[in-house]
């Protein structure tokens, strides 16, 4: 799978979010996006998932065009946004047999309750989701993108509110899912943890792309980088 | 109010509102051009910055 | 940009001279030249003005319609400034056609406004394009606004023979055709002096129209052009 | 057929939250009766000529009991921006269309069940036997009410004062299912027969069609993100 971004550039009214942005993924990369806030991360992820159109330039994955309404590759697009998509009203298992549904997949009860145990909902599967913690809404869209394998996986800062047991539950998703030939983008802010998952780095700022490289061990372009944003001392390292 | 009063009471709403309105749009179009041309002057980079 | 505003400029103050030269042959037509109804005496001269009003307010709602849907088909900028520019005009021209028509109501029936089909239809269309420009400024996002708005005028241009069929039941199941038969044509029966004075003042209002669409539109590019340059500008 | 599944499986949710909260059905149908009183008291209607009446005020009642339905209907998708997961889903547009316009119908549909006969009895009408063939005029006049609803609902989303826009744009737009509607009610009140009033409802069906074949494409794109 290779997705690849064409002079892609998004503007709000007078403002540019995006400008210019050209780059391309391919499978099994693991990419943190890294940048401050403002720089156009969350707005690149909705372009990448083609929930925006953007202003000029397109996306292609795989040589075709990705546009809002290309049904086929939406399939294998999933955005995990910390605005977590689900609906307070229904419990949790009917949440996932709900989406599950609209991803044309056949999966029986057996297996929602196995990938709800999977990430330690088990016995919060009839439970509203209204009643449940964001840690806990978190871990269930991890559950529902288990069922729907996604191939290309955008992360909105994950880390936000998932606890040492949930980071590691993700992390150990993302590197199956990578090293099973998908593409995964962690937007966050957690550089350190960031880093040490993914095989390549992206800083944005002002909507432009100011570094873009694979990870090498003595990274020193990355920090002379990284250095002008958020010096080494502050709690971006942690 | 006899025939004719008629007559010039919908010819005169209906004439003067469409001069008023050209007259609205054309302080407006003049309104936009004044803009535009401050815009696009040399200063624009630092008039911009203020912004 | 420059160069075709300068010629598009100069077109268009020979639309708006030839418009003016119209305008007064209209009125010399119709105020003078034209004989009075047999039947309502001098208040008929009001048909001259309002059958050209209520055909160019029909008129502009085509054009949103015809740039409404080729905005949703090509998106590109200049539909939307032209779908806005003719909803905004022919908002203007239904406004007037109403109140030509209750100024003529009140001479010809003694009442300043009947449940006349045609003039019921006209105040719906109304209500319609008001509430196209109510909506087109309560969304903030441009692009957003622009596509209800075009979802708008498609939907209501749709939606117009449906009104015009009910109404007309609705009118003839009342009262028995107006004085305007709606039926029947006005021009049919006319006097010939009167029909040189309708072309007339109508070739005037389409006109008129058009000078002032091409004057709206071009404000509209003006403001795309700032917006432009203060996008690309400030890049 | 993919479309129907799609189209069930969002019927089902809206339906389900729908039974859990009970947010829009009990505030219709309480508005519904709450506005026949209303107008009985506002019009002070004479036994003999609430017959000719009844239409015209039933319907009103039903169009602002409809309106207040159609102002609830993306709530559900407004909550944890869930109206972004369905755009992520690889579902097609309209089935989203179509699914809101029968759940806002099922939910008008269940309050004219009750009111109708209410208001025979409020108004002691004795044309029970009519009532069937009125609710199934009033049954094509809902649809085509829900079909511009349900499309101009997820038009004002965005919108500011969106209460105050959505009955603006729309009223307008369904002069023609008001005028068809309560004179075909009206019609088969007085005759009782169908053939009198089936240019209205020639008209009616012709509306839902077009205007639910219409939403159903232009649906695209008034959803954005």
């Amino acid at each position: 799978m290779q997705l690849v971004v064409h002079r892609l550039s998004k503007a709000y009214g007078y403002l540019w979010a995006l400008k210019e942005l050209t780059l391309e993924l391919r499978s099994g990369e693991c990419v943190a996006l890294l940048g401050p806030n403002g720089a156009g991360k969350t707005t690149l992820l909705k372009l990448l998932s083609a929930l925006l159109s953007p202003t000029q330039g397109e996306i292609t994955v795989d040589g075709e065009r990705f546009v809002t309404s290309s049904h086929r590759l939406r399939s294998l697009v999933g955005l995990l946004s910390p605005h977590e998509h689900l609906y307070e009203g229904l419990t949790a298992s009917e949440n996932l047999r709900f989406f599950v549904s609209l991803y044309h997949k056949k999966i029986n009860r057996l297996e929602t309750e196995k990938s709800l145990e999977l990430v330690g909902l088990k016995d919060w599967s009839d439970q509203y989701v209204g009643s449940l913690s964001s840690g806990m809404k978190c871990r269930l869209t991890i559950a529902k993108w288990l069922l729907l394998e996604p191939r290309l996986l955008l992360l909105d800062e994950p880390y936000g509110v998932l606890d040492g047991a949930g980071v590691e539950l993700l992390e150990s998703y993302l590197r199956r899912l990578c090293s099973g030939g998908g593409i995964a983008v962690i937007a966050t802010h957690h550089v350190q943890r960031a880093l040490r998952l993914c095989s390549r780095a992206i800083i944005l700022d002002h909507g432009s792309l100011i570094f873009d490289e694979p990870k090498q061990e003595p990274w020193e372009s990355f920090h002379r980088a990284f250095e002008n944003f958020a010096p080494r001392e502050n709690g971006w390292s942690s | 109010m006899k025939a004719w009063d008629f007559v010039f009471l919908a010819y005169g709403i209906v004439w003067s509102a469409l001069v008023f309105y050209l007259t609205v749009l054309r302080r407006r179009c003049r309104k936009i051009e004044a803009e535009l041309v401050r815009l696009q002057s040399p200063g624009d980079k630092k008039k911009n910055e203020q912004k | 940009m420059a160069s075709t505003t300068k010629k598009s400029g100069r077109g268009r103050s020979i639309l708006g001279g030839l418009a003016f030269f119209f305008i007064l042959m209209g009125l010399y037509f119709a105020l003078i030249q034209a004989p009075p109804d047999a039947y309502q005496g001098e208040v008929q001269r009001i048909m001259y003005l309002h059958i050209p009003s209520i055909l160019t307010a029909y008129l502009s709602f085509f054009i949103v319609f015809i740039g409404s849907a080729l905005f949703l088909w090509k998106r590109e900028r200049r539909d939307d400034i032209l779908a806005y520019a003719a909803a905004e005009i022919g908002v203007l021209f239904t406004g007037l056609t109403i109140v030509e028509g209750s100024i003529w109501g009140k001479p010809a029936w003694g009442v300043w406004w009947t449940w006349d089909a045609r003039l019921t239809l006209t105040a719906i269309l109304l209500l319609i394009f008001v509430g196209y420009l109510m909506l087109r400024s309560l969304i903030e996002d441009e692009d957003q606004s622009a596509v209800c708005g075009a979802v708008l005028g498609i939907i209501g241009f749709l939606d117009i023979p449906l009104i015009h069929m009910s109404v007309y039941w609705w009118r003839t199941l009342h009262q028995p055709p107006s004085i305007l038969r709606p039926d029947k044509l006005p021009w049919e029966n006319v006097h010939p002096a009167m029909l040189i004075a309708l072309s007339i003042n109508f070739i005037a209002f389409l006109l008129v129209y058009f000078y002032l669409l091409s004057s709206r539109i071009r404000l509209g590019e003006l403001q795309e052009e700032v917006k432009k340059t203060r996008l690309y500008g400030a890049a | 057929m993919e479309l129907l599944r799609q189209t069930t499986w969002l019927l089902w949710k809206d339906l389900l939250l729908e039974m859990r909260r009970r947010e829009s059905l009990l505030a219709m149908f309480f508005f519904g009766v709450l506005l026949l009183f209303i107008f009985n008291f506002a019009f002070e209607i004479p036994r003999e000529r609430a017959a000719e009446m009844a239409p015209g005020l039933l319907w009103l009642a039903f169009i602002f009991t409809g309106t207040l339905g159609l102002a609830q209907l993306y709530q559900a998708e407004k909550e944890n921006h869930c109206l972004e997961a369905l755009l992520l889903s690889p579902i097609d547009r309209g089935a989203l269309f179509l699914a809101k316009v029968f759940f806002n119908l099922l939910l008008m549909l269940s309050v004219e069940v009750v009111v109708f006969p209410l208001f025979w009895m409020l108004f002691n009408l004795e044309a029970w036997k009519l009532l069937p063939s009125l609710f199934l005029v009033a049954f094509l006049g809902t649809l085509g009410f829900c079909a511009i609803g349900a499309l101009f609902s997820a038009v004002t989303l965005k919108a500011r004062a969106r209460e105050l826009l959505l009955p603006l744009v729309i009223f307008p737009l369904m002069i023609p299912v008001i005028l068809a509607t309560i004179r075909a009610m009206e019609i088969l009140l007085r005759t009782g027969a169908f053939e009198e009033a089936s240019p209205w409802l020639r008209l009616l069906i012709g509306f839902d069609v077009i205007f639910i074949t219409a939403g159903f494409l232009i649906f695209e794109w008034v959803i954005e993100a």
